[in-house]
Formats: C-alpha cells, structure tokens, sequence
C-alpha cells in the first residue's frame, strides 16, 4: 500500500503534487508570519495621515518623546478637546468609539504598535535630543492611518543606526554600544 | 527630587499606567496584543513615562518620617526619604521603604464588609451602608457606651476623632500601640515629670555626645524613632566633635543597637537602677564634694555584685563621666519594662545629672512639641488599656471602634481582648487589613493605605525642630475604600445633631485646613503663605510644616539631684529559671508581618527570615540538649508557646529572647501561621507608671522533640562553624 | 579457514580454550553467532527495557520538563552550590565514555591485541556516555531552550560566543568528541553491517542496507577505510585528552579555593579511565552473561586483561590524587586548608574515605589475583564499586567544594532535589541505549576478530610454545 | 578507478567473478590474470578483511584520506583562527572581560586545537565517503559469501577468451568462477 | 571596527563609579536591603527557598561573631553587594557574553537577555554576590504595581546582581545632558546610599579626586578592599573603623 503511494508519488503527477503541497505548507507559513506583522486591531480606526495633514504635530499629542523615555498616548480629554468642537464627531461612525468612551469615562483600550521587549531600556527623549525625527523609527505618519511598524525594532536596527551617529567618536561609539545602555 | 503640587483632581485619574501589563510579561518575548489604557484626564504636570514625586509621611509607625513617594503612570514605585524634613533628613528606614507591599498587598480588604465575627469569608456592603451604620451607632448608643480605640498614626484623625468625642460627649479616643508598649514611653514620660516637673518624651542628643551609656535602649531599632537615633549614633562615631565617641550597652541580650557599642554589659535583668545610681556615686565620689541626695544610698560594692559587673567596671565607667564631656545615659527598652523601670528612669535621667549634660550639646533635651501641640500627648499605657478591657468586659461598652491598631494581635493574650470584644455589641473596625481584630469585627469599613490618604502626624522625638509632618495621598485608592476621616464626617452629617455641628466639614481636606489654618500666623516656618490654600499647597510640596531653629526644650533640672531615687530591683513573675526578654523585631515592628519583603529581611542579629525563634545562649542550650532549630515549649505563668531555638552567642545564659511581630493569625497570606507572638507568654504584671512589665517575666523551658528548620540568611557552618567537621 | 587450524595444529589445547584468537571458528560460523545474538531476545529483555523506559519517561524527559518550566528551584542546587549533581553527572558520564575511546584508539595503536572482540562494546559506551554527559550539562542551564546561543555562529545582532569562557571550549570539546567518537564508532562497523545487510531480510534488511552505506570490501575501499581508521586511532586520543582536561578546566580555572589547580587536568583524564574501565569490564561481565555465543567472543582472558588497566589506573589515579591533596595541603590557603578538612570531616566526610576505599583499596586488594581478575562477578563488583567511588570523587569536587568559599556568610550545604530522578533517569538511558544497540548493531567487530585470527599462531621456542603474533598491516 | 570497473558499461566483454577460499590462491589468481594479459586497473579484489595490496601482490591503492584529513585540519585551523582571531573584532567595539586581552593567549590554542582536530576528523569521515563513494545504492558486482570470508578476485575477460581465464581460476582452486552477479545490495 | 590598541585595559584605570562603605556606623537595619529590593523589583522568595541559600538579596550584610560570652563582640556590619570588580572574575567565565564590563561606565554589567543561566559566574565570583532566579517567583497581583519600570523584570533561569543602580546613572546622565551640563557629585546615588539612615553608604565618581567618595577615601584613608589580593579591583571601600 504505502510502496504503491511511494511510487504513485515518483510519478511526474506524483511530483507535482508533492510540489503544490510543500507550496501549499509554505505559504501558509508565510501567511502566518505576515500576519504577525500586521498592524493588530485598534478600538478606534484612528487617521494618522487626517491628523498630520491638519498640520497637528507628533509632539503635540505625544510630548512625552521630548521628555522622557515613554512617548505616550494623548489622553481623551486632549482628544475630545477638538473632536467636541467638530460636528463630525457627532456622526461619524469612525469616531462613535471615542465619543462613547469619552462620555460613560471608559478609557479607549489602545494596542500599542511600536513596542520594544521589556529587557529593553528605550528613552525617547535622548533620541529627539539627538536629532532624530520620529519617521526615522516610526515611518511616515501622513501616509498611514493605523500607525504601523515600517521596520523591526531589533538590535540590528538600533546598533546599526547606533554605529551610523558615532561616526569616528571613538568615545560615543563606546558609550552607544555599551550593552549596559540598554539592558539593566 | 522635583517637587509636584498635587491636585485634587488628582484623584480622578482612571488611567493605569502603561507599563504594568509590559512588565509582566519580563525577559520573555513582549506579549503583542498588550492593551494600554491612556488618561481620561492627564494632569498638566504629567508625562508618560516620567515619574512625579510626591512629599507624604509614613505611617509605618508614629514617628512620622517625611517621605518623597516616586509614582508612575499613577502607580507608587518607590519610598524615598524627604531631603527637607527635619526627622529623617531624606532617609528612610526598611519598614518606610516597604511601605509600598502593603499599599499593593494582595490581602487588602478591597470593600467595606459586614461579617459574623470571626468568620473570614464576609459580605460587602456599600459605603452608603456603611456610613449609615456607622451614623446609626452614633445616634443609637448613649455617648458613654461608645469608643474608639486608635492607633498611634494617624494624628489627624485622632483629632478629629477627639473633637468629635468631646463635643458629643462620646467617650475619648484611647490610643495604643506595640511598639509604644515596648518602648514604655508612659514610664519615660511619667520619669521627666517627676524629675523635670514636666511630662514629655525627652530628646537624647546621642550625635553630639562623646560616651553613651544606655540601658536598654534599642535605638538603633525601633526605639521613639530610629531613624534619627540611626543619624544621631553615625554623629557620634564620626564624631562631631572630632573624636570617635564609645557607647556602652547595658543588656541583657545583644540587641542589634549592643551589636554597635564598643562594650555589652549582660548585667542582671532587674538592675539597671542599681547599676545607674552607682555609675553616678562612683563619679561624684571621685570628683570630690557633697554626695548629692540621690545617690547617698547606693552602694556600689553591691550594686556590683547585683548585677554581676565588676566593681573595676564600673569604676572605669565613673572615670568617663569625671573625664569626658559630652556624656549621656539613655533609659529604654526592656529596662523599663520591668516593675522598677520607673525607678530605672528616673536613676538613668539623673545620673545625666552627674554629666551635667542637661540642655547641652550630646545631652538630655526635652524634644519639641509638634506646631499647634500643647504637650506631648503619649499613647495609652497597657494599665489603661486593661481599664478600657475592662469597661468592654462588663458591658459598659456597646460600641467599639478600632482604627490603626490590632489589639488582638498587639495587646498581651492575658489581657483578654478577645473576651473583651464579646461584650460588645458592636464593633468596628477601619482596618485596611484583614488583621485579628478586623476579623473579629462586626463591619470592616476598610480605610486608605498611608500613601492614599491625606492627614498629618506631630513629630513627638527625633527632631531638633518642632515638626508637623503632612501626609497627602501619591495615588489614587486603589480598592473601594474610603477615608475613616471622611467617613466619620459624613457618618456625623448623616445622624445629625450635635454630631453634625461637632464635624462641619465637607470633607477630611476641610477639616485639614481648619487644622493647619494657625499655622498661617506662626513664625520661624519653613514656609510661609498668604492665605490657607497656599499653605496648603506648600503643606503637600514640603511635606508638612516645621520650625526652622531648634526648638528643644531644656528641662528644668533644679531639684533633680535633691530627690530620694529608690534602688529598687525589679520583681519577676513566674516559676521559670529562665528571663524572658521580647523585644521587637527591627525589621518587622509591630505591623510589618504582611510585607513580604519585610519578611525576606534578614534580622540584623540572627538574620532569620519568616519566621520568630527564641535566643538561648549557647551554653545554655548545650545543658538542656538542644540543637539550632529544636522546637522548645515556653511556659510562663500566662501562656505557652512553641518555637525553633537559636543558639544566640551573646545573650546571658539565664535570659531567652524571642522577638515580637510574628505570630499572626490573620493578616494576609504572608504573616498568616508564621512564627509565635510573644505577647500570649506577658502577664498583667505592670511597673509604677502602668507600662507594662514585659521584661519582668520568669520563663520554662520543655523540650518537644520537634524539629523546625529556621530560614537564615547567614551560614550556620561559616558563622558559628556548625558541621564543619571537629578541628583538627 | 581450515588453514589456520592446520598452522595451529601443534598448538596446545589449553591455548586455544584460553585465548579466543587462537580458537578460531569459520568466519561464516562466527557471523552466524553474532547474528544470532542480536536476533535472540527474551521476555526478560523486553520487561527491562520495558521497566527502563519507565524510568527514562519519567526520571528523564518528564522530570526535566517540569524542571525547564517550574525553573532550576526544583532541583537542589543554591548559593554556593550553584552547580549540583548536574556537573557531577556531565564529568562522570564523560569519564565514562573515556573508557571506549581508550581501548578502540590506544589500543589500536599499540596493537593491544585482546581488544579485538570488544572495541565496539566499548565504543557504543563512548557515544551513549557523551549524550547522557549533554543531557546533564544542557539540564543543569536556567534557560535551556537558548542552549544554542552558545554554538559558535554569529546571531543576527553577529554576538559570537565568549572565547574565554572555558564552558565555551567545553562545548567545542565535546562537539568534538562526540562527533568523532561516533564516527570512529561507525567507521569500523561498516563492514559488519555489510555482513549484516548479507544475512538478514526485512526491515533489517532495509536498515543494515541503508547504514552499510553500499560497501562490498573492495580494495579501495578497504584501504580508504583502513586509512581513516588509522587517522582516527591517532588523532582522537589528543582530543579525549583534551575533553576531560577542559571539562577539568571549568573548575581549574575558576578562582576557587580547591579548584585552582594545575594538576586537574591528568587528575581528571586519570579519573576519567578508572570509571570507564570500570564501566567496560561491568558493561562486558553484562554482555557476556546475557548474550548468546557471547561467552566465545569474551573470555576471562580478557577481563584478566582489562583488569590489570584497571589495577594500573587505579594507581595512576591515586598517585595523581595525592599529588593534588599534597600541594592544596602544603601550599594552599586558609580557605584551601578549610575546604580540605570540610572534605574530610564535613557532614560528607564518610564520601570521602568511601572513595578512597573504593578507588585505591578495593582494586588493588583484589586485583593483583590473575584468577580473581578473570573472575567476571569478582571484576564486575569492583568495576562498580570504582564507579560509585569515582562519582563519590565528582560529587566531592563539586558540590562539596563549592560550599566552602571565600565568604563565610555564604557556605551552605547543598541537597539535592530533582537531580536524583534526572540523574537516575540518564543512567536509565544509557542502558536502555545500550541495550537497544545491542539487538541492533553487531556488538563483536567480526572482521576484527577474523583478522586477529589469521594473525595469531602458536610457535615452538625450544620446547616452550608460545603465542606469536604476525603484524599484518 | 578499479572500485567501478563494470563489465555491463563495456559492452562485448564479460565481467567474471572467481570466489576463493582463502588469501594465497586469490594473489596467484591475480598474477595468472596478469600473465593472461590483463591489467591491473582491469581487476579487482573483493574481501571480508582488510587485505594488503602487499598481500595480494596488488599495487598501491591510491587513496585521498589523508590528504583530505590534512586539508580538513587546515580549515578547521582556520575556522578556529577566525573564531578565536576575527570574532572579537567584528563588534563596533569588542566586548571586554575581565581584564583579559580582546583576543586571549591561552584559551586561543585550546580553540584552534579543538576545531582543527574537528576539522580533520570530520574530513577524514566524508574522505571515506568521496573515495568510496558512499552511499551506493546501486546495484554493484557481489557475492554474499564474501562476507563469509572467501575472497572474490573480480575481472573482465575481454569477451572471446572467458573459457582461458574460468579454467586458470578453477585450476587455481577458485570455488567458482561465475559471471559476476549483479547483486541489488 | 577599530584596532585593539584602542580597548582600554581596566587594570590600568581606577575604575569609574564606587562606593565607600563605612561599617563602623553601619547598623545592620537593613534599609539598604530594603530600598534595593523595592528600587530593582527583586523577587522575594518565601521561607523555604530563603533559608536555603537562594534569597535574591543584591546586598546582603553580613556579621561574624567574636569571642566567647560574655566577651563576646559582633564584628562590624558588613554589607556586601558586587564590588562591581575592575578585573571581574565573573566576566571571562561567561559563555554567552551576558555577564561583561561595561567600558563606558566602568561597571560589570549582566544582561538578563543573554544570560542562559550556566551560573559559571555565580561560581566564579569571589564575593558570593550573585542572585539567580530559581524560579519564576510569584508576585501576586496588585503588588506588580510597584515594580520600577526603569528595572527589567527578571524570569526563571537568569542570574542577576547589584548594578550600582545603572537606571540612575543613566536618568542623572540623561537628565544633565537635557540641561547640558555634567553630572554632578551627589546629584543623585544608588538606592541603598539613598536610604541608609546612617549614611554608611556613599557612592560617586572614584574617578574625580573632589567627589565624596574620593573625599572619603582620603580622609578615612586606611579603608579596605575585600579580597583585593585575587587581583579583582573592586570598586567598593570599607572602612571597619572602631
């Protein structure tokens, strides 16, 4: 039985078929890993591009990357500031989320996009400090509704861009490397 | 340190802060689908990410250490001291710093509950209810069949606790607390007024002295406020007056604070007067002139051989006092606790008369009273207490209520609280904990955790500076609990009558204000503010309000040497051979036992973890056959207990220790069926100013055969050499 | 065939009863007894592989799991103990598989010629001592499943391994010697699994076919794998040196009272061949009470020579134990002069003089017998007894030795937990390993024996006869 | 190479297989076949034990074993030279331990020890295989009593002249002298 | 890539941060122990496994007993935690490179995420200073909510040790780097200094003759450092006083 399969399976029919199936194991598996990457389900559907096109800057409602290590997400009342002066607010069915959490005090369960492993000591406020611009890391917000990852957040890519800045500073490039900037 | 105002809408925060669930996950991969909640509403001052800090006090025990709270995303990371603060001076000690495991213990009791009494299991009610009940026993009882009995922190609320009681008639609020039993402060203070004409915890200026001679004081521990006392020893040992200063211990156990002096003296328990008074005679004698009155009749040949200390001794230590300045001698401890301690005291205090030491630097003061404090107002002693017993046996009480102190777990078993309680119809209890007592309440109407709550505690010792120390909350309550201040209050409101009028307040920060409001016209503060609100925002910044100049007190020593000072020895209960001395655990106190990292700290001593032992001295040990850990019974005349033995080096060999904290049978999962509490072995034995005579017990010791592994952080093998194999 | 006896005809008859290459059977009859021992199983077997396998699911593989996801507080290992049984067992079980490589290489190379019938048995000990070794040194980690961390490839973030860390080269090592251990296992077995691929049908037939790989015993062939074995019999002595000398070096070159010696490395290679020779002349007594025709392939003669190794090693480690305890003695420090006297008079003192007893007094009281030697119940007790001793040794270097260290506060006893299934359970594993293979893989190198036949004679001094033995290669 | 010779490639000679019992007849076969004209690379001996060619009378085999030991030594010489000499470096900045240098002295000869005996090792286990050319499936020239002992001189009579070399093996005490059987292994 | 001449060799240096600790005030009150646990989420770990050599204390003190009763003496405190070594044993012995020396702070880092738990530098470590995580111990809920999120939570099968407190360094580097300047001396301190009511403990810049620490060691001048003999350099000086 098994060695009529076996020999069914040397046929070129028999070839082809094995070949669909491993094609078959492999997309699915690639499936599977893309959808990891995939921007996770948010409460509200919420419009980086419509923001930034209003000329609202990243600051503005994340000032904690000027500050301190945890950009942050705005609070409601900072969201309903403007959204209780815009007559869509009342009805659009984008926003129906954010205007009934706001009103029964229920917070908006965000799921946060851009996250580093907890052994990870990320200070944002270093980064602006030195220049950098929150696409660098976070990709072009006017082209994206959801926020989405543009890159992994690996060690790869924070040494890489780590090396890049110290350049020839001998002592900088000691300091950004050092395994103890950030994992304690 | 940055300093933050808070705000009152401060406490509408509903948003957790991000970091929590993150957190969890650890070293492993970072859990994708984390939900993070944002503020409803975010302070002005806040950021994620970044840490506000907040100035409160703690409330581990009464001595009120300022502390900075770091919180988080609305979450308490950490205790530290408050830099400013005049007691502790931006230290803190363990217990301070574990504050935070009972803010977020698992065991909190989240809801105000009813229950029959002594059942674990309880139903919640609402704080409407609650409040109604508590109206209702106001107005349902007569005035003197109720009363409160309270803890010795918070101040404020025993304020308002007090101006309720006396303006309706209720009877006062009685006070009590372990460690002020342990430390006898009713004998210390009883002691100042006799000698000094005036009752007040005296303030001993261990920093600034030379030579420290103390009897039993544990300062270094839990004694009055050992932070300061912490502070005061570093003083003297790097010498602030140039010079390495020497302390001597006279104890009959190695205490951690003997562990620091140069010389233990393991005198006989019971003699520390004798030893005092001729310390003293000794040094006038060699100073030449008049033998004052208070030491005419103390002969030192036998006050040697009472106590077991060399006549040479005490002749070296008589030398100090004729040739160093700066020479100071502390009553305290277990010394007191004996039914002569009052005499202990008082030969103590004087022979700091032979120093002359007096309102001088590295001498005996008078601490400060807290802003607004007529006197020292001192906790109850156990005697009082055994009245209020007493009251609550016959029937004469008809309400209780309890806030801030167990009693069933702190008052000795002989005392017989818990019969106490069931002649009383009804009792209440404010616990944030599910201790013994709340257990054996009626209701629970659980109360915020010390760093939830607003209030303010009177630095009663430990400050150069005359100090009111002011508690904010640093997060919002975490369970539905509710502020006893604030239920008290509306409880007045609701029944009405001269109970309104006696709390018209809206609210416990009202009642604050009018408190701190004569504040406002004081001098000579660390601050000052045009009007009440800004008092009050700097009261939160600051931490509390205190003096800037030193505001000891020098006592009035014009007849202390002219009085006739008993030598008496202190009398010991019981048929045992051997000396039971309790003390309190340095890292636990009386109310630590529900921390779990309180528990994981080693004793300084014996560095057991988790559990109570009892110190017997090697020698000891070797003649009755027992091994490290040999489960012993103790017998006294009022109870008996078993626990695993220590093989303790420096403890007399008629003496056995065990210390206190332990022992709970209730009170969360960590302090729950662990160790023994030696207060069920104390008898109601009491010494002249009603404190009880703890140290005055005569113990047995029986065998059980029994084996019980202590858990200890050093090496029995490396320390004591034990299995190491015979020398060779 | 018939020619040799011809050449032995004059032989005496106690000679060829003695010695298995001069009582020589026809190759096709010698096949035929090998085969047939693999094939023959009894019930018996089967209830202890049966009772093995019990042990190994739960000691083994059930235990560990528990222990990979409760964490390493299951086992008994603390401060300062933070290595337990775990490292005694990895260092007794690499000791043990020193004994297959001693034999097959040193023995080859030195044309030791009563090695011939048991050099596989020996070497089958190798590989399945190596991976029970991996199993507890892979147990022993916290986190496990980032074992491969330590393989010498650049990760994504191009982290490499830490060259200086001498459990670095232990993996190395081992990796080595595993790898080249099971390739000196198997280089010579091919041409009995060809046999074996020639006399069996079914799915015997299908795995000898697949494991001989093709081989008929051309010239060629024979002379690639003559010429590899040659290569292998040289070039894996160096590295079964080198493995117990760097598994010695995890502890020479901490900076532990104790353990800072120079002297470790032959101690431990010493060691190391005193319980695999133990374990050998245990596993053979075994094979050959158990296994059919065995009692022809395996005469005393052989224990008799195995046993005079073991004496010598005996000695060798005794000597090289002294030399140790001499310098730690006479030059070490307090700490040094503490952890010799905790070794002596501890709470496991009584280990202490127990190996002694039963790695110095027990071989050599029984050993310098020749009867006694080729007695296999005799020379099987003591082989166990060495191998209790030299675990005893083990246990002492390391848990023992890592109570005691420069700060007294820390010295604690260890207890061990787990370690006792897991370490039952590898043991579990190497015999139920070892007894798979034995019904698997031809355990008597045939043509090894064949060829020691051809190469033996009787030849007359005068009027003494004496064995002679022609270099054949 | 002699080990593939196969009379079925050469089509119109015959491949014959002469089983003999025991070392000698088999080399005075291979002499005879020598006289009989053929030559070496046109025979072949199958055996049960390592015979010698010096035994037979054969010439040397040529074999890549230890070549290929000695190459496999060299990279994995090198691999431990770029493990211990070149790793370090490849960080931005190398990690320090301890005080020790960046690349260490000691540990560096226990590395390249290691990993060069792993190299040849390993080489010298696939040189076994290339020269061999293991695994071999295919269906190969054999007889099972090989195995058994005898000693099977293989070669091919170029067609015409089978019956001259069967009655010089018989004559040399060969058990049989068959036209080689292709053995399915 | 850069050369090796580059790498700076720590025994030629004095190390960068330190601490002087002085046991002669050092009451044993454990408030030390305390704030560190609070300040780097150490686990606590119960009874059974406390007592059985597996507490999680990163600094521990240790007393020894002196003489027989009743002149028996306590030998002063003496609290240990990582002596956060110049020439650490614990670094070389790692496999995966998770224990190593910081060059920029001059510190022995362990970097819990590649740390495969071989405990070789528990072993190694002279001064017995090292935690490992036994098990993955239980932190019930709500008492998670007072972990430092400055401070990486430690799981099962990981080693872990003092870190001089790195997440302030590096909050007090970050915080003067905003205001562009240095870090100043007694700006900030590790969580133990900050809490000891004696103020035994003080840490700072060894590296800068005018900090405190440097001020200390001068004026104590006969401090020790433990086990300096096995050539460590550590970075912690006690002064037994008395």
């Amino acid at each position: 039985m098994i060695k009529r399969l076996i020999d069914w399976l040397k046929q070129p029919l028999g070839l082809i078929a094995v070949g669909i199936a491993l094609l078959a194991v492999f997309s699915f598996a690639a499936y599977g890993i893309s959808l990891t990457q995939q921007p996770p389900e948010q409460p509200v559907q919420f419009p980086h591009q419509t923001h930034v096109a209003f000329g609202i800057q990243c600051l503005y409602c994340h000032p904690g990357a000027a500050k301190g290590p945890a950009a942050g997400i705005p609070s409601q009342a900072k969201c309903w500031a403007c959204h209780n002066q815009i007559a869509k607010t009342e009805t659009s069915l984008l926003l129906a989320p954010l205007k009934q959490a706001v009103l029964s005090g229920q917070p908006l369960e965000w799921v946060p996009v851009a996250q580093v492993p907890d052994f990870v000591q990320f200070n944002h406020r270093a980064h602006v400090a030195a220049g950098q611009n929150c696409e660098n890391c976070h990709g072009d917000m006017s082209k994206v509704t959801i926020a989405e990852n543009p890159q992994v957040f690996n060690m790869g890519f924070c040494l890489d861009c780590h090396k890049q800045v110290a350049g020839d500073d001998h002592e900088k490039l000691v300091k950004l490397v050092d395994c103890g900037t950030c994992h304690y | 340190m940055t300093d933050k105002f808070s705000r009152r809408d401060f406490l509408k925060l509903a948003g957790v802060g991000t970091a929590t669930t993150a957190i969890l996950t650890g070293c492993g991969p970072a859990s994708r689908y984390v939900k993070r909640e944002p503020y409803m509403l975010m302070p002005e001052y806040t950021y994620n990410g970044q840490s506000t800090y907040y100035a409160t006090t703690c409330r581990e025990c009464a001595a009120g250490c300022g502390l900075v709270v770091r919180t988080s995303q609305g979450r308490a990371i950490k205790t530290e001291g408050n830099a400013n603060h005049p007691l502790n001076l931006g230290k803190t000690c363990a217990r301070g710093q574990a504050t935070l495991h009972g803010l977020y213990n698992p065991d909190r009791v989240t809801d105000p509950l009813q229950r029959k009494r002594g059942n674990v299991s309880a139903a919640k009610m609402d704080w409407d209810a609650a409040i109604q009940t508590v109206a209702d026993a106001f107005k349902q009882y007569k005035p003197n069949e109720a009363a409160f009995l309270m803890g010795t922190s918070s101040d404020h609320l025993f304020d308002l606790v007090t101006d309720l009681c006396s303006r309706t008639g209720l009877n006062l609020p009685v006070r009590f607390g372990a460690l002020s039993m342990f430390e006898s402060r009713a004998t210390l203070a009883k002691a100042a007024e006799n000698l000094f004409g005036e009752a007040g915890l005296p303030f001993f200026d261990v920093g600034g002295a030379q030579v420290v001679f103390s009897f039993g004081a544990n300062f270094l521990e839990t004694w009055l406020s050992p932070v300061s006392y912490t502070r005061g020893f570093a003083g003297l040992r790097e010498g602030q007056t140039k010079k390495r200063g020497s302390f001597i211990q006279f104890e009959s156990r190695m205490s951690s604070t003997a562990g620091k002096a140069d010389e233990w003296i393991p005198l006989q328990p019971g003699s520390e007067a004798l030893v005092a008074l001729a310390i003293g005679r000794l040094a006038l004698e060699m100073r030449g002139g008049p033998l004052p009155r208070a030491f005419a009749d103390i002969d030192p040949r036998t006050a040697a051989a009472r106590s077991g200390i060399e006549l040479e001794t005490l002749e070296r230590y008589a030398e100090m006092f004729v040739n160093s300045t700066g020479v100071l001698a502390i009553p305290g401890g277990a010394a007191l606790g004996q039914t002569n301690g009052l005499a202990v005291a008082e030969a103590v205090l004087t022979l700091n008369a032979v120093a002359d030491n007096f309102g001088k630097q590295g001498g005996v003061f008078f601490s400060p009273t807290a802003p607004g404090q007529e006197k020292y107002q001192r906790s109850a002693s156990v005697k009082e207490m055994q009245d209020l017993v007493q009251k609550m046996t016959d029937g004469e009480i008809k309400v209780l209520f309890v806030h801030g102190v167990n009693p069933l777990f702190e008052l000795p078993a002989s005392l017989e609280f818990k019969k106490a309680l069931d002649g009383v119809e009804q009792v209440i209890s404010f616990s944030t904990f599910p201790d013994e007592t709340a257990l054996e309440s009626d209701f629970v109407f659980p109360d915020h955790h010390g760093l939830e709550s607003w209030g303010y505690q009177r630095v009663s010792t430990g400050s150069n500076q005359s100090a009111l120390s002011g508690s904010q909350p640093v997060v919002s309550p975490f369970y539905n609990t509710r502020s006893t201040a604030d239920v008290l209050i509306a409880a007045a409101q609701l029944a009405g009558g001269d109970f309104a009028k006696a709390l018209p307040f809206k609210d416990e920060v009202e009642f604050l204000q009018e408190k701190v409001a004569p504040l406002l016209n004081e001098v000579d503060g660390y601050f000052s503010a045009p009007d009440i609100n800004t008092f009050m925002a700097s009261f939160q910044q600051y931490g509390g309000w205190w003096k800037n100049s030193d505001s000891r007190v020098i006592p009035n020593t014009a007849d202390v040497f002219n009085r006739n000072l008993k030598a008496a020895e202190a009398e010991f209960a019981g048929e045992g051979e051997f000396f039971f001395m309790p003390f309190v655990s340095p890292t636990l106190a009386e109310a630590g036992a529900n921390k779990p990292w309180l528990q994981e700290l080693p004793d300084p001593t014996t560095t057991v973890m988790w559990n109570t032992w009892v110190e017997i001295n090697p020698e000891t040990a070797h003649e009755l056959g027992l091994e490290d850990d040999d489960v012993v019974k103790i017998i006294s005349e009022a109870g008996e207990l078993e626990v695993p033995v220590y093989r303790y080096p420096a403890i007399r060999p008629d003496t056995i220790a065990i210390p206190f904290g332990q022992g709970h049978t209730a009170y969360g999962r960590y302090a729950e069926q662990r160790g023994v509490n030696p207060a069920d072995l104390l008898g109601r034995h009491f010494n002249e100013a009603g404190d009880l005579a703890f140290a005055g017990m005569k113990v047995r010791i029986e065998k059980t055969g029994k084996k019980q592994p202590l858990s200890r952080l050093e090496s029995i093998m490396g320390v004591y050499g034990v299995g190491l194999g015979e020398e060779h | 065939m018939a020619d040799h006896k011809n050449h032995a005809g004059h032989a005496e008859e106690h000679f060829r009863e003695k010695h298995l290459m001069l009582d020589p059977l026809p190759r096709g009859q010698m096949n035929d007894m090998v085969m047939e021992s693999m094939h023959t199983t009894s019930w018996k077997f089967w209830v202890v592989f049966a009772i093995l396998s019990a042990i190994v699911g739960y000691g083994l593989f059930y235990s560990w799991g528990t222990m990979i996801a409760e964490g390493l507080g299951i086992a008994g290992v603390n401060r300062p103990s933070y290595w337990g049984i775990f490292l005694v067992n990895t260092v007794f079980w690499i000791g043990i598989s020193h004994a297959g490589t001693f034999i097959s290489a040193i023995l080859r190379v030195f044309k030791a010629e009563f090695r011939r019938p048991f050099t596989r048995a020996a070497e089958l000990m190798t590989t399945f001592g190596l991976v029970q070794a991996g199993f507890s040194v892979f147990m022993h980690m916290g986190r496990v499943w980032l074992a491969y961390w330590l393989m010498p490839y650049a990760n994504q973030r191009m982290l490499w391994p830490n060259l200086h860390s001498p459990l670095t080269w232990d993996l190395l090592a081992i990796t080595t010697y595993l790898l080249s251990s099971t390739m000196y296992l198997f280089l010579p077995l091919i041409p009995d699994l060809a046999m074996a691929r020639d006399r069996s049908t079914g799915w015997r037939k299908t795995f000898y076919k697949t494991l001989a790989l093709g081989f008929r015993g051309t010239e060629g062939e024979w002379a690639h794998l003559r010429n590899a074995m040659n290569i292998f019999a040289f070039a894996i002595i160096p590295v079964m040196f080198s493995v117990h000398t760097i598994v010695s070096w995890d502890f020479a070159a901490a900076t532990r009272p104790g353990w800072n010696s120079s002297i470790f490395g032959p101690y431990f290679v010493v060691g190391a061949l005193h319980s695999g020779m133990g374990a050998v002349i245990m596993v053979l007594a075994v094979v050959r009470a158990t296994m059919k025709h065995m009692k022809y392939f395996i005469r005393p003669e052989h224990f008799d020579a195995i046993a005079k190794l073991m004496l010598i090693i005996s000695m060798a480690w005794a000597y090289f134990f002294f030399n140790d305890y001499m310098v730690q003695w006479y030059g070490g420090d307090k700490w040094t002069h503490q952890l010799l006297h905790f070794h002596e008079a501890g709470p496991l003192g009584w280990m202490w003089f127990a190996m002694l007893i039963f790695n110095i007094a027990i071989p050599w009281a029984v050993l310098w017998n020749q009867k006694w030697r080729s007695t296999p119940w005799i020379v099987f007790i003591v082989g166990f007894f060495i191998n209790i001793g030299m675990w005893f040794e083990r246990y002492i270097i390391v848990p023992i030795s890592l109570s005691i260290n420069r700060m007294p506060f820390t010295w604690r006893m260890y207890e061990p937990g787990v370690e006792i299934p897991l370490g039952i359970g590898t043991l579990a594993f190497f015999i139920l390993l070892y007894m798979g293979a034995s019904k698997l893989i031809p355990l008597i190198p045939v043509w090894e024996v064949e060829e020691g036949q051809m190469a033996h004679e009787l030849k007359k001094f005068g009027r003494e006869t004496v064995v002679s033995v022609s270099e054949l290669e | 190479m002699a080990d593939n010779i196969s009379g079925n490639e050469n089509s119109g000679s015959v491949s014959l297989l002469a089983v003999f019992p025991d070392l000698g007849p088999a080399a005075d076969a291979i002499e005879k076949l020598r006289d009989l004209g053929l030559s070496d690379d046109q025979m072949n001996v199958i055996s049960g034990i390592p015979a010698t060619e010096a035994m037979l009378g054969r010439p040397n085999q040529w074999t890549n074993v230890p070549r290929l030991a000695a190459g496999g030594a060299v990279l994995g010489f090198f691999g431990g030279a770029f493990l211990t000499f070149v790793s370090p470096f490849l960080y931005p900045v190398p990690i320090q331990v301890g005080t020790q240098g960046i690349v260490p002295g000691p540990p560096t000869v226990v590395v390249l020890f290691e990993l060069t005996m792993l190299g040849m090792l390993l080489s010298t286990f696939l040189g076994v295989f290339l020269d061999s050319y293991f695994p071999n499936y295919r269906p190969m020239e054999y007889v099972k009593e090989i195995s058994d002992g005898k000693i099977a001189v293989f070669f091919i009579c170029p067609g015409e002249n089978c019956e001259k070399f069967t009655k010089a093996m018989t004559a040399l005490g060969a058990e049989k002298v068959e036209a080689a059987e292709v053995f399915h292994l | 890539m850069i050369r090796p001449e580059e790498i700076k060799m720590s025994a030629d240096e004095s190390g960068k941060w330190g601490m002087v600790i002085d046991q002669d005030i050092c009451t044993g009150c454990q408030a030390c122990v305390a704030a560190c646990a609070m300040e780097n989420n150490i686990s606590f770990v119960g009874e059974k496994d406390s007592g059985y050599g597996r507490s999680m204390h990163w600094i521990r003190i240790e007393r020894f007993w002196e003489g027989e009763y009743p002149e028996v003496k306590m030998t002063p405190n003496q609290p240990m935690l990582c002596q956060q070594c110049g020439s650490a044993t614990c670094e070389p012995v790692c496999p995966a490179f998770a224990t190593v020396h910081s060059q920029a702070e001059q510190l022995n880092l362990q970097v819990y995420n590649r740390c495969v738990g071989t405990r070789y530098c528990a072993n190694n470590c002279p001064y017995q200073v090292r935690s490992f995580n036994w098990r993955d111990y239980e932190r019930p809920e709500p008492l998670s909510n007072q972990l430092n999120p400055d401070v990486t939570v430690r799981r099962r099968g990981v080693m872990e040790k003092c870190t001089f407190c790195i997440q302030r360094i590096h909050k007090a580097q970050d915080k003067a780097k905003s205001e562009g300047r240095e870090v100043l001396d007694g700006e900030f301190t590790t969580a133990c200094a900050q809490a000891c009511p004696a103020n035994a403990i003080t840490f700072g810049r060894v590296d800068d003759p005018e900090s405190l620490v440097s001020q200390l060691a001068k004026k104590r001048g006969h401090g020790i450092k433990h086990l300096e003999e096995l050539g460590t350099l550590p970075n912690v000086t006690y002064f037994k006083g008395g």
